[in-house]
C-alpha cells in the first residue's frame, strides 16, 4: 500500500493537492512561509483542519467579537469547551450548543446521536456533570419522504444517545420550512452543573508532563472525504473511503463517570475532549493555550484499524475520546481511575517547552510545526457583504394584510402547522426525567430543573424564529434573544446568559454574509439590553443544498435562567376556572414573516414585527416580579400564531375553556405576532396587585370550566368551539404527517 | 433499614434510586459498584434503571452474566426484598429470577411519560401501602418494556397473584397489561415504571413513595417480630 | 481460526413487532407479494480453534447470546485460512 | 412461495459498539478464544414468486431494509414447497 508519506511535499504543491483538503492557494503559501519549507502530507492535513471554518472561525471571528461576553456572573466566556455562569452557593451552570448538520444530512441517526455525544463531552470536560440536554431542529416539508426519514431518524438518534447516557432531554424546538428541504439543521445543547472548585481547563501545562489518551480507539471515521477522492491514492482508495462516525453512548457514559472522578485527582493538569479535528485540535489547542509545545508518538495511539497513517490518525473524528495532561510519574494513578470503568488511559506524549507540535511515527518525524500556527495563526477573512435585493424589496412593501374569513378554521389550520403543532411525538421519545430533577418537562415554555440540595431551579430553552431573521436579520436577531428570554421569564426565571448556534449558508456569498452580520448585530444589541452575555457558541456555515439554495439564516439561541425559589416556578397552562386572563402588550397588524402568512401564501415576505428592546426589558422585569410575588397562575409568551394559538395551548393541559373579548380588528387581535407580549392568568383576588405591578396588562377574559373556547367582539362570538377539538388538531398533526403514506 | 443500589456499567437511574431511599424515604442507602459489591449486610437490594452495557445484545442480558448476580440470587433466596426497576426488571428476567422476557415496545419507540397503573395485588411487601386496585401515576421511560410470557406462565402469574401492577392503558403491548410482577415468594418485584421518579410532589407526583414505604413497613414488622 | 455465524430468531409463538413494521413498510412501498417478515440477529465471530468448538458455541448461545424464553438460534462454523 | 433470508452487516470500517460489548462479555465469561464479534440483522421473509425476485429483493434492501451508508447486505432465496 502506498503510504501517504510517499506523496511528496513537492507533489502536494505542484498538483495543488491541498485544495482537496480545503486550503486555498494563499493559505498554502502562508503555511510555506510559517514553516520556511514545504509542508509534508500530514502537516498539510493538520493545517487544513485547524484552519477550516469549523475550528478557526476564520470567516466568523470578526462577527463573534461583537457579542457581549462579560457579566458579573460570568466565570468562563467563549474559548473553552463550554461557558460557565455563577449561580451562587459556590455552584455554577455550564452550557454550550453545537451543530451537527452535515453528518445528520448524510446519516441522520448517527449524525444526531454523535452531535449529542460531542456536546456532552464539551460540558463534562469542563468538570461539570451534564444535567440536561436540549436541541433545536429544522427540517423541510414533512410531505417529502426524505424529510420524513430525516426527521424520524434524527429524533431517534437524539433519543438513542441521550437516553442511554442518562442525561434528560428536557426541551428544544422543531420548525419546518421548505428552506431546509435539502439541508436539515441539528443543533444540540448541553447544560451542566459544577462546583466552582472543580472547574477544569483544557491546558497542557508543566514541561515534561505526560499526555494521555482515553476512550474509544481511533478509526478512520469522519476523515475529510475529499482527500480520498484524489486519484493518486491508488485502487485502494475505495475501501479506504472514510466511514460515518458511529456513536457509542455506553462508552460515553463510562467516560462521563470516569472523567468526573478523575477531576478530583490532583495529578490531573488539563483535560479536553476530542471534538472536530480530533487529536489535532485537542492536542494543539491544549499546548497553545498553555504556551507550551507537545510531542506525541503516534505508534502509541490506540487504533481500531490496521495500517493507519499519521494523517488518518490526526484527522480522525472517532467519537468518545478524551485527551488528558497529567503530572509526570503519576500516570498509573490516573490510569487506575479509568480502569474501574474498563477504560484504558494510555500515555502517548509529552509536554515540551519548544512551542512546537511534533508527531513521531514508526521512528520518523511525521510532523513538526509551530503549535501556535495551528491554533492561532489561522487566517481571518473579512468577507464582503451586500444588502440582498429581496430585503430591499420586502422593506418597500406595503404591510401585508392576510385575508381571513373563518376564524375557527384558521385557528385549526395554524394549530395543524407542524411548526406550531404539539411536539409530543418528538419529546415522548426522550427520557426527560432521568436524574429526577425535572420539574417542568417538555411542553411548557422553558424546561425547569431544580438544583438538588438547594431551593433554586434552572430554566432553559432554545429559540430562533428564522422566518423573521430571513425577512429582517437585525430585528430577527433581536427577537431570537428576546423570545428566549421571554420563555425563561414565563417560567419564573431571570435570564443568566446564552449560547448561540449560528447556522448560515456560504459566507463567501456577500448577501449571506450580510445576513450573518446583521443578525449578530441584532442579537448583540438584545444581549446588552437584556443583560444576557454570550458565554459559548458554535458556527455552522455552508448550509446549502445542491443547487446553492441556502437555508434561512438560523442563529439559534440557547438560554439558561435562574429561578431563585422553586415556588416561583410557573408554567404556561392555565389552572382553574374563574382565573382572569391578561395579555401584556397590544397587538398591531404585523404579519410579515408570520406563521399565518406562511400558511396562506406559502412564503414569507414583508417587514418583520417591530421590537422595542426598552419595552421588552421592562415588561420582562415586571412580569418576573409579579411571578416572584406570587401573583401569577400561568404565563406564556405570545409567539408563532399569536394570541389565538397561545390561548389554545394554555388551555389544553387541563382542557379548560375561556371567554375572551377582543376589539374590532379580529385578525390582528387573534393572529398577529406582535412582539413583547405575554398571556397571563391571575387569581381574582390578585387582580389589583397584579394590575398595579404590570401596567400594560390588559384584562381580556376569564378561564371557564365548560371546556369551550370562546372569543367575542362586542357584537358577536367570533370563535366558539370545544377546546378538546382544537387540542385534537394540535396533538394529531405531526403523528398524522409522519404516518401518512408517501 | 439499609438499601443497596447495585450499579452496573451503564446504569443511569442509580442515583435516583439512591435519593429515593435516602432522602425521600429517609433510610440508609449505598451505591455499590457491581464488581466490588458485598451485599450481605444490606436489608434490601435495588436494581436501578438505565442502560447496563448500553442495552447491547438484549437489555439486561450482559449484566445478568456478571459475578454480582450470584449475590443477588442469594439475597432473593434469603427472602430479602429485591426490587428491579426498568433495566433492573430486565436484569431480573434475564437472570431467571422472574419469568418471561422483554420485547421492544409494540410501536418500536422509546417512550417517556406518566402512566396510570392499577395496583393488582396490595398484599405484597412492596405494595401494602396501596389500596387494592388503586390507580397511581408513575412515569415510564423505556424502549423495551413489552413484557412477554407464554400462556401457561401467564395463567400461573394470575393464579399465584404474582401480578403486582398493570397498566390502565397499555402503552407497550405487554401481555395482560403487565407493568410489574413478583416471584412466587413475593420478595422479588420487577416493574418497568419508575417509582423512584415519583417520590416528590415538586416533580409532579409522589405516588411511588408508598412503594418504598411498603418495603420499610415490612422490614420493621419483621424486625419487631425477630426482636 | 474459524468464522462462526450465528442466527438468532424469535420463536414462532412470539409476536415480532419489528417484523410486522418492516412488512407494513414494504407493503406501503407496494411490495405486495411479501408475506411474512421476521427480524432476528445475525452475528459473526472469529474464534480460535478448539476441539469442542461446537459445544462451546452452544454454550455461548445458551448463556448469553440468545434468550431461550423468546429466541431460537442456529449457527454455522467455517474454516478460515 | 420463496423464503428469502437476508443478512445485514455493518460495513467493515464502521464501529460496532454492540459487537465490542458482546465480545467483552464473552471474554469475561472466559471464552478467551473469541476474537472479533460483529452484530448484524437477520431477516426471514416469505415472498410470493415473481419473475425478477432477485432484483426485487435487491431493491427492498437498498430502499428500506439496509442503510447503504453504513451497512452491507447479502441474501439467499430458497424454494418452499
Ligand atoms: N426537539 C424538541 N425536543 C424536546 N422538546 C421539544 C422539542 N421541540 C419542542 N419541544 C418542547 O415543546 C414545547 C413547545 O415548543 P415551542 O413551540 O418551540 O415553544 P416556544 O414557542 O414557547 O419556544 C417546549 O416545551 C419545548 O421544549
Ligand atoms: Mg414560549
Amino acid at each position: 500500500m502506498p503510504s501517504m508519506l510517499e506523496i511528496s511535499p513537492e507533489q502536494i504543491k505542484q498538483e495543488k493537492l491541498y485544495r482537496d483538503m480545503g486550503l486555498t492557494d494563499a493559505e498554502f503559501e502562508s503555511i510555506e512561509n510559517i514553516l520556511g519549507r514545504l509542508p509534508n502530507y500530514t502537516e498539510t492535513g493538520l493545517f487544513s483542519v485547524m484552519w477550516s471554518e469549523h475550528c478557526s472561525y476564520k470567516n466568523s471571528k470578526p462577527l463573534l467579537k461583537k457579542f457581549p461576553t462579560e457579566g458579573p456572573a460570568v466565570l468562563q466566556g467563549p474559548g473553552e469547551g463550554a461557558g460557565i455562569i455563577d449561580i451562587g452557593d459556590e455552584q455554577a451552570v455550564v452550557f454550550k450548543i453545537e451543530s451537527h448538520n452535515h453528518p445528520s444530512a448524510v446519516e441522520p441517526y448517527q449524525g444526531a446521536a454523535t452531535g449529542v455525544g460531542g456536546i456532552l463531552r464539551d460540558v463534562f470536560s469542563m468538570g461539570a456533570r451534564p444535567v440536561a440536554l436540549l436541541n433545536s431542529l429544522r427540517f423541510g416539508s414533512l410531505q417529502e419522504p426524505r424529510v420524513k426519514y430525516l426527521f424520524e431518524e434524527v429524533v431517534r438518534g437524539i433519543a438513542g444517545y441521550g437516553n442511554c447516557v442518562g442525561v434528560p432531554t428536557v426541551g428544544g424546538e422543531v420548525q419546518f420550512d421548505d428552506a431546509y428541504n435539502g439541508n436539515p439543521l441539528v443543533n444540540a445543547m448541553c447544560v451542566g452543573l459544577i462546583d466552582h472548585k472543580d472547574i477544569q481547563k483544557g491546558i497542557a501545562a508543566g514541561i515534561g508532563n505526560t499526555v494521555m489518551y482515553v476512550g474509544a480507539k481511533t478509526g478512520r471515521d469522519g476523515i475529510h472525504g475529499a482527500t480520498f477522492a484524489s486519484e493518486e491514492l491508488s485502487e485502494e482508495s475505495e475501501e479506504k473511503r472514510p466511514s460515518v462516525q458511529v456513536g457509542d453512548p455506553f462508552m460515553e457514559k463510562l467516560l462521563i463517570e470516569a472523567c468526573l472522578d478523575v477531576i478530583h485527582h490532583d495529578a490531573l493538569v488539563g483535560i479536553q475532549d476530542m471534538g472536530a479535528a480530533g487529536l489535532t485540535s485537542s492536542a494543539s489547542e491544549m499546548a497553545s493555550k498553555a504556551g507550551t509545545g507537545m510531542t506525541m508518538n503516534l505508534d502509541l495511539i490506540p487504533q481500531r484499524e490496521t495500517n493507519m497513517t499519521p494523517y488518518e490518525m490526526m484527522l480522525s473524528e472517532s467519537q468518545e475520546r478524551m485527551l488528558l495532561v497529567v503530572e509526570k510519574g503519576r500516570e498509573e494513578e490516573i490510569a487506575q481511575v479509568f480502569r474501574k470503568y474498563n477504560l484504558e488511559a494510555v500515555a502517548v506524549g509529552e509536554v515540551t517547552d519548544t512551542k512546537r507540535f511534533r508527531l513521531e511515527h514508526n521512528g520518523e518525524v511525521a510532523a513538526d510545526v509551530p503549535v501556535d500556527s495551528l491554533a492561532e495563526d489561522a487566517p481571518v477573512y473579512h468577507q464582503p457583504s451586500k444588502v440582498p435585493a429581496y430585503y430591499e424589496e420586502f422593506q418597500a412593501m406595503a404591510p401585508y394584510q392576510p385575508n381571513v374569513t373563518d376564524y375557527t378554521e384558521t385557528l385549526h389550520g395554524l394549530l395543524r402547522q407542524p411548526t406550531i403543532a404539539s411536539k409530543e411525538w418528538v419529546y415522548d421519545q426522550y427520557d426527560s426525567m432521568v436524574q429526577t430533577n425535572t420539574v417542568v418537562a417538555p411542553g411548557s415554555d422553558a424546561a425547569v430543573l431544580r438544583v438538588r440540595g438547594t431551593d433554586k431551579a434552572l430554566a432553559m430553552t432554545t429559540d430562533c424564529n428564522s422566518r423573521y431573521i430571513y425577512v429582517d436579520p437585525e430585528v430577527g436577531g433581536q427577537i431570537a434573544v428576546a423570545e428566549a428570554a421571554r420563555n425563561i421569564v414565563c417560567s419564573g426565571g431571570r435570564p443568566l446568559g446564552l449560547t448561540d448556534g449560528l447556522n448560515f449558508g456560504s459566507p463567501e456569498n456577500p448577501e449571506i454574509f450580510w445576513q450573518m452580520e446583521k443578525s449578530v448585530d441584532g442579537m448583540s444589541e438584545a444581549c446588552r439590553k437584556l443583560e444576557t452575555p454570550v458565554i459559548s457558541g458554535n458556527v455552522s456555515l455552508y448550509n446549502e443544498s445542491f443547487g446553492g439554495k441556502a437555508i434561512y439564516p438560523t442563529p439559534i439561541v440557547g438560554m439558561v435562567g435562574l429561578i431563585e425559589k422553586t415556588e416561583h416556578i410557573t408554567q404556561s397552562h392555565m389552572k382553574q376556572a374563574g382565573d382572569l386572563i391578561y395579555v401584556i402588550g397590544k397587538a398591531k397588524p404585523e404579519f410579515g414573516g408570520s406563521e399565518l402568512q406562511g400558511m396562506l401564501e406559502g412564503r414569507h415576505f414583508g417587514k418583520a414585527p417591530e421590537l422595542d428592546l426598552e419595552i421588552e426589558a421592562e415588561r420582562q422585569q415586571k412580569l418576573l416580579h409579579a411571578i416572584q410575588s406570587g401573583l401569577v397562575q400561568s404565563a406564556h409568551d405570545l409567539s408563532e400564531g399569536g394570541l389565538a394559538v397561545a390561548l389554545a395551548e394554555s388551555l389544553f393541559d387541563n382542557e379548560l375553556g375561556c371567554e375572551v373579548a377582543v376589539s374590532q380588528d379580529v385578525v390582528t387581535e387573534l393572529f398577529a405576532e406582535t412582539q413583547s407580549r405575554f398571556l397571563v392568568s391571575v387569581r381574582p383576588e390578585h387582580q389589583e396587585a397584579f394590575e398595579q405591578n404590570v401596567e400594560d396588562a390588559n384584562l381580556i377574559g376569564l378561564v371557564t370550566d365548560d371546556g369551550m373556547y370562546r372569543i367575542f367582539t362586542e357584537q358577536k362570538a367570533v370563535v366558539e368551539t370545544p377546546t378538546s377539538e382544537l387540542k385534537q388538531t394540535w396533538k394529531g398533526a405531526i403523528p398524522c404527517l409522519v404516518k401518512s403514506k408517501v | 433499614m439499609k438499601f443497596a443500589v447495585v450499579v452496573f456499567p451503564g446504569s443511569n437511574c442509580d442515583r435516583d434510586m439512591y435519593f429515593a431511599a435516602k432522602d425521600a424515604l429517609g433510610e440508609e442507602a449505598d451505591l455499590v459498584w457491581y464488581l466490588d459489591a458485598d451485599l450481605s449486610s444490606y436489608d434490601a437490594i435495588l436494581l436501578p434503571g438505565g442502560f447496563s452495557y448500553g442495552d447491547y445484545l438484549r437489555s439486561g442480558a450482559i449484566a445478568a452474566t456478571s459475578p454480582v448476580i450470584d449475590q443477588i440470587r442469594e439475597a432473593a433466596e434469603a427472602g430479602k426484598p429485591v426490587l428491579g426497576v426498568c433495566n433492573g426488571f430486565q436484569v431480573l428476567l434475564e437472570m431467571g429470577l422472574l419469568p418471561g422476557a422483554m420485547l421492544p415496545n409494540e410501536k418500536l419507540k422509546f417512550m417517556c411519560h406518566f402512566e396510570t397503573l392499577v395496583v393488582q395485588n396490595n398484599q405484597t411487601m412492596f405494595t401494602s401501602q396501596y389500596e387494592e386496585y388503586e390507580e397511581i401515576q408513575i412515569p415510564i421511560a423505556h424502549g423495551e418494556g413489552n413484557y412477554y410470557c407464554d400462556e401457561q406462565t401467564y395463567e400461573q402469574l394470575v393464579e399465584r397473584q404474582q401480578i403486582a401492577f398493570t397498566y390502565k392503558n397499555n402503552p407497550n403491548g405487554s401481555v395482560g397489561d403487565i407493568a410489574g410482577i413478583t416471584n412466587e415468594a413475593g420478595n422479588v418485584l420487577g416493574m418497568m415504571p419508575h417509582p423512584e421518579r415519583a417520590v416528590e410532589a415538586l416533580l409532579g407526583n409522589d405516588d411511588g413513595l408508598r412503594l418504598f414505604q411498603s418495603i420499610l413497613t415490612h422490614w420493621r414488622n419483621n424486625h419487631a417480630i425477630n426482636a | 481460526m474459524r468464522k462462526v455465524k450465528i442466527y438468532i430468531t424469535l420463536k414462532e409463538a412470539v409476536l415480532d413487532p419489528q417484523g410486522k413494521a418492516v412488512q407494513n413498510s414494504l407493503r406501503s412501498l407496494e411490495y405486495n407479494n411479501v408475506q411474512e417478515v421476521r427480524v432476528g440477529k445475525y452475528m459473526e465471530m472469529m474464534v480460535e480453534d478448539t476441539e469442542d468448538i461446537e459445544a462451546q458455541v452452544d454454550q455461548m448461545c445458551d448463556k448469553l447470546l440468545a434468550n431461550p424464553v423468546i429466541e431460537d438460534y442456529s449457527y454455522t462454523i467455517e474454516e478460515v485460512v
